[in-house]
């Protein structure tokens, strides 16, 4: 994991491109997935580990920075909300390389 | 957030579940928006974690960006006194729980957005009769 | 003993909110101008603030947060600050428009100019608001708004052909003389009358206030469906009075001394007293609304204390905010801008902002992790979308039609 | 982003501009001004039958002083500032001058009429104004045939 800053925002990851390492566009960061890897109050900072992307379409919902495509109620109400198409989620270990709006990611067994 | 005290392995959408949620002290007064996350890799390696949350100080203006974002963190600039190099930081240690809103095990005047409220409490709300009572 | 006191939560709303200047004003003009062939927009906009205000206070009373706070949620921080811009503005807006009602009310109690009234109605109101706590002020401005249903009594006296009444409401048709496009304006003038979005950021703020929980949720139900159409009823019964007294003279209604004629022509002095309270009330109601609104939309956005459950000194924010609100709004009213005027502008600009703050309490009250067992049902989620493309159509053509009619003149 | 951010406050602004400057057109033919002079007439008329009726409810006690100072001030003010708009028209064309001489001479009798009533009313004499709103109906009938006849 070497080119990874040392610190950044979660602002910086969303809507942040990703593409593979041959440069191909595979979409944009909706949302990133957590864990809580053990219990928040045991006072040690390794508790919410980052484990994957929520990659989505480009779309306006992205560029609006509108939160991602979880929109629920009646298929007009999701409509308007400007869901994107949600595709897999890509695993964190494929993440080769973080610069700034972009994400490089390595091979995904797809 | 079927369950708060879920063991741990709890998923969470970081973006819908946490970011732009409301920050509670722990008796309950409101204390600021989460207004992003700040991301670190842990010395002993391992994937990336977030190590704090980020509130108030232009966290939220550096986030918006474009002009509405500049204009937002000229504002704060001007209301917040004190460094405004460093967004206010909550570690993440001091989380007691995540649901409806996010509870932290701090009181609401250790909150980095406190420095504002106080400024209007002190300057302007206290020197108007009855503002220590409830209403009647 | 608080269940039944919150019940007044629902009447203020619906007396502040639904019953303001906003209401007096449109349905007065569109009963002197369009008869009640105009009824139909008022039932339309009551059916919606009862859709729109039932999922707001539910997902308060269940997740225990207002709108502003899950509109920047649910819209993200970009779209959900565009939002909170325009939902303040419209409410600072209205909120000048009560205070001048305020000042016209008192005007034709006294004679003495309004304007020398709106810094008085101004002050008065902060008083209340920074003072009288939430249930007392919704008792006293909900329960003393309820003489305006000395209107009914009026409306009866006058003995008014029934039949045509209700073949005028039935069969709704642009009278010879006005033009189509006036004709959609007023429709939307008093749909946005019946459905300002100040109503549900005061009652589902107002249920955080009061502490609601899934226990009130029948409460709120109660409350959105007694109050919301008990004002839908008197705004009604004002639209009937001036078509059966102003239309057959060819009167146009421009003020508010107008409003009240019918019922001192039909009740007499006793009457006229009563209306002139009922509309101090209603206005003064709807201005510590929309005064509170200010701050509620701002504070919820940001996360700030806000609220009067907490001392003012724990609020300081929210109380700043309420404060410049209301000390802008008396210096704009005191510029001499016709209130009547403010009052249409702010209520068809409401109704061209709507679907900013409807979309994302109807997403919300679809979303089990945040409502559980309490989400929409099938009649929540049909009625929730059917209004939304009522919002979005509404929202489209109010501009447009605003800048073709001159505002409705 | 910003653009579209940019776009919506175009909007917004726009459309608030747009709708409070009450644009009202030129006039400009003669057409228009017979138009104009119409909905004048409509708007004189309105305030003079709304103190008919104000003077009605006070002559049955049904009102109370301070309500009908107001109420009759209130018509006065519709009446005359519909009349000042009007005035203050260019008549398109000299076949137009003796249409607003017409006018002019009707509405000013209506807004004098109006004026006597509200300084009577002012002064509490409540009683004298029935005497004092006679010739409003006859002001309005004439009112009523301008306005169908140019309407």
């Amino acid at each position: 994991m070497s080119a990874f800053p040392d610190r950044l925002r979660l602002s910086d990851l969303l809507g942040a491109e990703i593409c593979g390492e041959d440069g191909r566009h595979v979409g944009v960061v909706h949302d990133v997935v957590a864990v809580q890897a053990g219990p928040l109050t045991t006072g040690f900072d390794a508790a919410l580990e980052l484990r994957a992307l929520m990659v989505g379409p480009r779309g306006i919902r992205a560029r609006l920075g509108m939160s991602p495509a979880h929109a629920r109620g009646p298929w007009l109400a999701r409509l308007l909300a400007l869901p994107g198409r949600q595709t897999d989620p890509i695993p964190w270990s494929a993440v080769t390389a973080v610069e700034p709006g972009r994400i490089v990611v390595g091979a995904i067994s797809r | 957030m079927s369950d708060p005290s879920a063991p741990p392995g709890r998923e969470l959408l970081l973006a819908l579940q946490l970011l732009d949620r409301q920050i509670v002290d722990r008796h309950g007064k409101l204390a600021g928006k989460v207004d992003d996350l700040e991301i670190s890799l842990p010395s002993g390696g391992g994937p990336p974690v977030v190590t704090a949350l980020l509130t108030g100080r232009g966290a939220l203006a550096d986030r918006l960006g474009g002009r509405l974002g500049r204009f937002a963190a000229a504002l704060s600039r001007r209301l917040v006194a004190g460094d405004r190099e460093r967004p206010g930081r909550v570690p993440v240690s001091r989380i007691a729980d995540i649901g409806n809103h996010v509870t932290v095990a701090l009181d609401a005047d250790e909150m980095p957005t406190y420095a504002v409220e106080a400024a209007v409490r002190h300057g302007i709300v206290e020197h108007i009769p009855g503002s220590g009572v409830k209403g009647a | 003993m608080n269940k039944v006191l919150g019940i007044t939560l629902g009447i203020l709303t619906a007396m502040g909110g639904f019953v303001d200047i906003g209401d007096i004003v449109a349905n007065s003009e569109t009963g002197a101008r369009f008869g009640l062939g105009l009824a139909w927009a008022v039932v339309v906009g009551v059916i919606g603030i009862c859709v729109f205000a039932e999922m707001a206070g539910r997902v308060a009373a269940v997740s225990g947060r207002p709108v502003f706070d899950l509109v920047r949620e649910r819209l993200g921080a970009k779209v959900g600050l565009v939002n909170l811009l325009a939902s303040f503005f419209i409410t600072f807006l209205t909120l000048t428009a009560e205070i001048g009602g305020i000042a016209l009310a008192l005007e034709l109690a006294s004679d003495v100019n309004y304007l020398l009234w709106i810094p008085v109605a101004g002050l008065a109101v902060w008083l209340v608001i920074w003072r009288v706590k939430f249930e007392s002020m919704e008792q006293i401005f909900g329960l003393m708004g309820l003489v305006l249903v000395v209107m009914a009594v009026a409306l009866w006296r006058l003995g008014p052909d029934w039949s045509d009444l209700a073949h005028q409401a039935a069969h709704p048709a642009v009278p010879h003389g006005e033009g189509h496009a006036t004709y959609a304006f007023w429709a939307i003038a008093l749909f946005g009358a019946a459905m300002t979005p100040y109503e549900v950021f005061f009652f589902s703020s107002g249920a955080v206030e009061e502490g609601w929980s899934r226990r009130d949720l029948m409460l709120n139900k109660a409350n959105v469906f007694i109050g919301f159409p008990l004002g839908g009823v008197l705004s009604l019964t004002l639209m009937g009075l001036t078509a059966v007294v102003f239309q057959p003279a060819a009167v146009s209604v421009g003020s508010l001394s107008q409003s009240a004629l019918p019922v001192s022509l039909a009740v007499g002095k006793l009457g006229l007293a009563l209306v002139i309270i009922g509309f101090f009330a209603a206005t003064f109601g709807a201005a510590l609304e929309t005064g509170l609104s200010c701050g509620y939309t701002i504070s919820q956005y940001f996360g700030w204390p806000w609220g009067k459950r907490v001392r003012p000194r724990e609020a300081a924010r929210f109380h700043l905010l309420v404060l410049v609100a209301l000390g802008v709004a008396v210096g704009v009213g005191l510029t001499a801008v016709d209130p009547i005027k403010v009052t249409e502008y702010s209520i068809v600009l409401s109704a061209a902002a709507l679907p900013l703050t409807y979309l994302p309490i109807l997403l919300v009250a679809n979303d089990r992790d945040y409502m559980g067992e309490s989400a929409n049902r099938w009649l929540s989620n049909l009625l929730g979308s059917v209004f939304l493309v009522v919002l979005v159509v509404v929202a489209a053509v109010t501009i447009p039609l605003m800048i073709v009619t001159k505002a409705g003149s | 982003m910003s653009r579209v951010v940019r776009w919506l406050a175009l909007v917004a602004a726009a459309g608030t501009l747009a709708g409070c400057t009450r644009i009202v057109g030129p006039v400009r033919t003669a057409e228009d001004y017979e138009l104009k002079a119409a909905s004048t007439a409509d708007a004189v008329l309105s305030g003079v039958r709304t103190a008919e009726l104000v003077v009605d409810a006070a002559d049955r006690g049904r009102a109370f002083a301070s309500y009908v100072a107001v109420a009759l001030d209130d018509a006065e003010g519709d009446a005359s500032g519909a009349a000042a708009t009007f005035a203050s028209l260019q008549p398109p064309g000299p076949s137009s001058d003796q249409l607003r001489d017409e006018l002019d001479a009707l509405t000013s009798e209506a807004t004098d009429a109006l004026a006597t009533l509200r300084i009577t009313a002012r002064r509490g004499d409540l009683d004298q104004l029935a005497a004092q709103a006679e010739p409003l109906a006859d002001i309005a009938d004439r009112l009523a045939a301008f306005s169908e006849q140019h309407g």
